[in-house]
């Protein structure tokens, strides 16, 4: 369509456009092949995994709030088994590549993911480390740099696979936690994760999450995503793989110049569920302009 | 490939203070919509879509019947004749309709909308109709459902003007009624009413289907953020999603929390 | 006007109403006293007070984001002497109390505002532990426990001033910031400064603020404020006064039941000068409808 | 106390494209309001207010003239004759009008709104009035303007109908005319042409006046996000608020960045 160069190389995992969709807010894609021609995504980060099946959590699992959402889902799917022998087959009809997003109780879990993916047909393993840490009172497993360093390491010994690592943004030193992700060895950083958020319905007078707490995501967020990619950019050499927020192509372009190599979008297919494809043609329209010819090029390219 | 994308509004009109119809021209690539089904609609001042459900379903027309409740809802009412809405669907399982002879329809609050275009879809079939309508002040849109419906029977909260209750009330009665069979119950109102008349159903051993209603992200089954528990599953009950699996549920299959 | 007593006391700071506007978003009070009664505002923490006059930063100072806004003034004011002479002078005019909101650049300069402060007519001391830390590579101070220790002890010495601390959302866990806060001495926390936030103008191809990050306000944060606020009344046993992206009453109602005992209200000052008012008629309204004689009542009434 | 609230929008307009004015009642309790001052507007769809410069000043009524740059200004686009309107104003310093016989006005885009504003009051005052307009494309507004001046002079980027080029050459032109003298000259326009009038000027040695645009957020002089660098002060330069000690400033007080 356009003689703008769009294919990236995220340290091995090589995509043919740099619009990808976000873990949890694209299911396994069967959903959106309804509306939108799956062969123009970049890559799918599938809906969150865990070794067994979770059912998720109970009660209202939503609030919206200014420009923003909050959930807590509790990363309810079928379990990795499932995932490999129903999902993987649908997905790979299309010319995308599949992101496994992992989520363990414990190291141990995330461990035994890791090494039962490096051998199905997965393009790369995306380590979320935002889940509660059971054996940390819950806190999550990336917001505590020793963690961090632990599970990142153990996890790239138990798999070959191409790995991005997940940043939480609920953290004082984000270039800190990415830092000891490269290197313990994570060929990618993603970020941001969801900030940790609270609604409360005044006139039953509780929070509307059973749990309380649960994710803020959506454009409210994008300042935060915006300068975390930023950072992070600056104390890492690995590519960054950034989202938060993103409801355009004019957002998306933040991100490649704040330093992401690749952008997800999330809470906005809810919205408008062939946004992946108008981003793309959207930021070729931008390159061409500006006489790019390379999204590569774009990244980072600020006039400082 | 499913519909997405603008619809021209060819009527809109307010039926009470707080409730209007709008009825568009339904895009001739649009999938055939059944009772029950919703579509989710683009607010352009709110971060999320709404879901509608449709009130009646015509050959090149849809209607929608929606009540003000916060700031989307309020943005919708602002449409007029010939702008454009963004809406996507027809989403969501719908109603069970297989043939049937005589149904009562029981419909809550603005629940009765979906309620309305199940009515006009039997009335085609020339099913024998008692409907159950519930309102909490002045009642609606009742001449739309004396058109379809053998009979009528209408509860009010507030309006003295009306039998004064709730719609459980005429729901136990007509159930007691052993001259009355109906080969399906069909219900859609706030979840509390949802719930006392999958009890009341159950009393009876009569069947009924359930439109649910709750807080939804993308309408498409992705996000699983709109789940209800359904007695099916491996561990005794599973979330299920009201968008896909739902919004229809059969009162067996359906667990309220509390 | 109502039967519901409004009046708090935030462990010796008693206000005749909790609704105070916060610091940065409300000048000296006199831009506003042309659109609403001072007389009417629970407290008026003033814009941030360094020891000697600051110019502020330079260029742009401000991008919109979606339901936020990111600001970057820089502390620019008249410097803690002419507030002494000029400003307390105007504010007591009214009754309202007087917060003085100080910022250093080093623990010394925090340590002398107070002192000197301590024997001016101000009702309480704000400690904006949010200036960026000279000594500490330009980290913000309140993002460090040790150096959060240093700063409240030692500024806790030098005054006997009722002492308000007011935390930075940028960290990881907030609860042990604030926990450090009371056991140093504050009498009171507040909650939250900004987020630190990004906006990149794609055309010009730099960040819109000379400085690249700016503080994020607004709805689009008043989530994550709900949940610190939330938080921290569980982590210590003083008052909170709780703010972040309030901009009607059912907004402040929501920061009582997770457990602040007054609100500020910042950013909506820009939008409707006489917001202080209506959220103040607003919760009167809420207190009496669901039967509460005292506002003090609702803060953390939540039916779990 | 200052006016913030709803007016009544009495008259709208499109004058091009993308340009539109509307007039509103004036409230009774309204202060009175020099040229070069501005309100601001609330925008629902939006966090902030959005500053604007009146254009006209009349008995009983406020002109305003906009130009759609983004979703605030579209928004604006939207209201209608009888709809209303948030506002907040006079706000600013406004223009210095002390009495002058011969003035140069200079606008630029949509500066020329505030221009048109004090040309009209001078009008009255009976002041000789050359005016300087630059546009981008097709000009508009021009029978106001020249309605009001003694001569107009025209450029545009890009329409050819017009002498083209930037408003910095005819005002060169006109200050090297040692046959014409002004007692003030006054410019409107983007930053980047205020720094070159200002350079002009100052090199003729002629006193002029600059009404600058910043975002802003209070409108009042509270927040401090709205300054530009001027000369006074005890630094050299000091930060002043354009909202409050501006949006004039004396061409000798201001400094350019970069
Ligand atoms: C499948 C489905 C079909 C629907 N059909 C219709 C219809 O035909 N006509 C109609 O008027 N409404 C219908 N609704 C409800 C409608 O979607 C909501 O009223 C609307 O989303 C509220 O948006 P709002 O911005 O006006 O209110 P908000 O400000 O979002 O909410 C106002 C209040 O309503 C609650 N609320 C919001 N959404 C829902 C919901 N989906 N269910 C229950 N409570 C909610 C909120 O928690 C809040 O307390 C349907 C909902 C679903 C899920
Ligand atoms: C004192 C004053 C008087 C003004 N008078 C008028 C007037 O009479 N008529 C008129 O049409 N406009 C006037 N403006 C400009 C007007 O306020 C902006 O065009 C408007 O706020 C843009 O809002 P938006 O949401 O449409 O665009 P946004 O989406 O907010 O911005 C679009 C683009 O314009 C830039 N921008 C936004 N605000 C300003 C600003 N204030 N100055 C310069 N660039 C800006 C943004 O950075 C962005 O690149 C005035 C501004 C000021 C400060
Ligand atoms: C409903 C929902 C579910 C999510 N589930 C996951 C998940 O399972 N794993 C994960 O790493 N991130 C998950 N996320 C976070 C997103 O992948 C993304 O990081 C975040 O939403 C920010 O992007 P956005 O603002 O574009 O949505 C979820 C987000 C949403 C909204
Ligand atoms: C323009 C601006 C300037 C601010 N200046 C200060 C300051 O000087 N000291 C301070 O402690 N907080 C300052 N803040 C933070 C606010 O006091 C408040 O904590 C924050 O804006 C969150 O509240 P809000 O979302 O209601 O605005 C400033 C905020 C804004 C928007
Ligand atoms: S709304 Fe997303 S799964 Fe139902
Ligand atoms: S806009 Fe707030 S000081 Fe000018």
């Amino acid at each position: 369509m356009s003689s703008v160069n769009m294919s990236v190389d995220l340290n091995g995992l090589k995509l043919k456009n740099p619009i990808t969709v976000a873990s949890g807010t694209f299911g396994f894609g069967r959903e959106y092949a309804n509306y939108v021609d799956l062969n123009d995504i970049g890559a799918i980060s599938v809906k969150g995994l865990t070794l067994e099946p979770r059912q998720g959590n109970e009660g209202i699992r939503i609030a919206e709030t200014p420009m923003g959402m909050i959930n807590s889902v509790g990363l309810q799917n079928p379990g990795v088994e499932v995932f490999i022998k129903e999902e993987i087959p649908f997905l790979r009809q299309f010319d995308t590549k599949i992101i496994a997003n992992i989520n363990g109780n414990n190291i141990e879990e995330y461990c035994k993911m890791a090494e039962i993916l490096s051998y199905e047909d997965v393009d790369s393993l995306e380590l979320n480390i935002s889940c509660p840490n059971v054996k940390n009172g819950g806190l999550a497993f990336g917001t505590n740099p020793s963690v961090v360093k632990e599970v990142v390491s153990k996890v790239r010994k138990a798999s070959r696979k191409h790995l991005i690592v997940k940043l939480s943004p609920n953290v004082t030193n984000i270039k800190e936690i990415a830092m000891i992700a490269e290197q313990e060895g994570a060929d990618c950083i993603s970020l941001i994760n969801t900030l940790s958020g609270m609604v409360i319905d005044i006139n039953k007078r509780k929070p509307v999450l059973m749990r309380g707490s649960g994710g803020l995501s959506g454009p409210a967020i994008k300042p935060v995503a915006v300068r975390m990619v930023y950072d992070v950019y600056d104390a890492v050499k690995i590519p960054i793989l950034g989202m938060g927020g993103i409801s355009n192509s004019m957002d998306a372009i933040e991100f490649f110049l704040a330093g992401a190599n690749a952008i997800a979008i999330g809470t906005a297919n809810f919205v408008n569920p062939k946004i992946t494809k108008q981003v793309l043609e959207g930021i070729e329209v931008y390159l061409a302009e500006h006489k790019y010819n390379s999204i590569n090029e774009l990244v980072r390219d600020l006039n400082v | 490939m499913k519909f997405q994308g603008l619809v021209k509004i060819i009527q809109k009109e307010f039926l009470s203070d707080d409730v209007f119809k709008i009825v568009i021209e339904k895009p001739k690539q649009m999938d055939a919509v059944k009772p029950g089904q919703f579509f989710n609609f683009n607010v352009e001042r709110m971060l999320l879509r709404r879901p509608i459900s449709v009130s009646a379903i015509g050959e090149e027309t849809l209607e929608f019947t929606i009540k003000i409740l916060g700031k989307g809802t309020e943005e919708l009412s602002l449409l007029k004749t010939q702008d454009e809405v963004d809406i996507m669907g027809p989403l969501g399982n719908g109603f069970d309709t297989a043939s049937h002879k005589k149904v009562l329809l029981v419909g809550g609050g603005i629940g009765i909308a979906p309620i309305k275009g199940l009515g006009g879809f039997f009335d085609k079939d020339g099913v024998e109709i008692k409907t159950l309508l519930g309102f909490r002040d002045k009642p609606y849109m009742l001449e739309a459902f004396k058109a379809f419906s053998n009979e009528v029977i209408i509860v009010s909260e507030n309006d003295a003007d009306y039998r004064q209750g709730y719609i459980t009330l005429p729901l136990e009665e007509t159930l007691k009624n052993q001259n009355e069979q109906f080969d399906m119950i069909y219900a859609c109102g706030p979840s509390i009413m949802l719930k006392s008349v999958q009890k009341i159903c159950a009393q009876f051993n009569a069947p009924v289907q359930l439109l649910m209603e709750e807080k939804m992200a993308c309408g498409i089954g992705a996000c699983l953020v709109c789940t209800c528990k359904t007695k099916s599953g491996d561990f005794g009950y599973k979330h299920s999603r009201m968008c896909l699996e739902g919004p229809m549920f059969f009162g067996d299959e359906v667990i309220f929390d509390e």
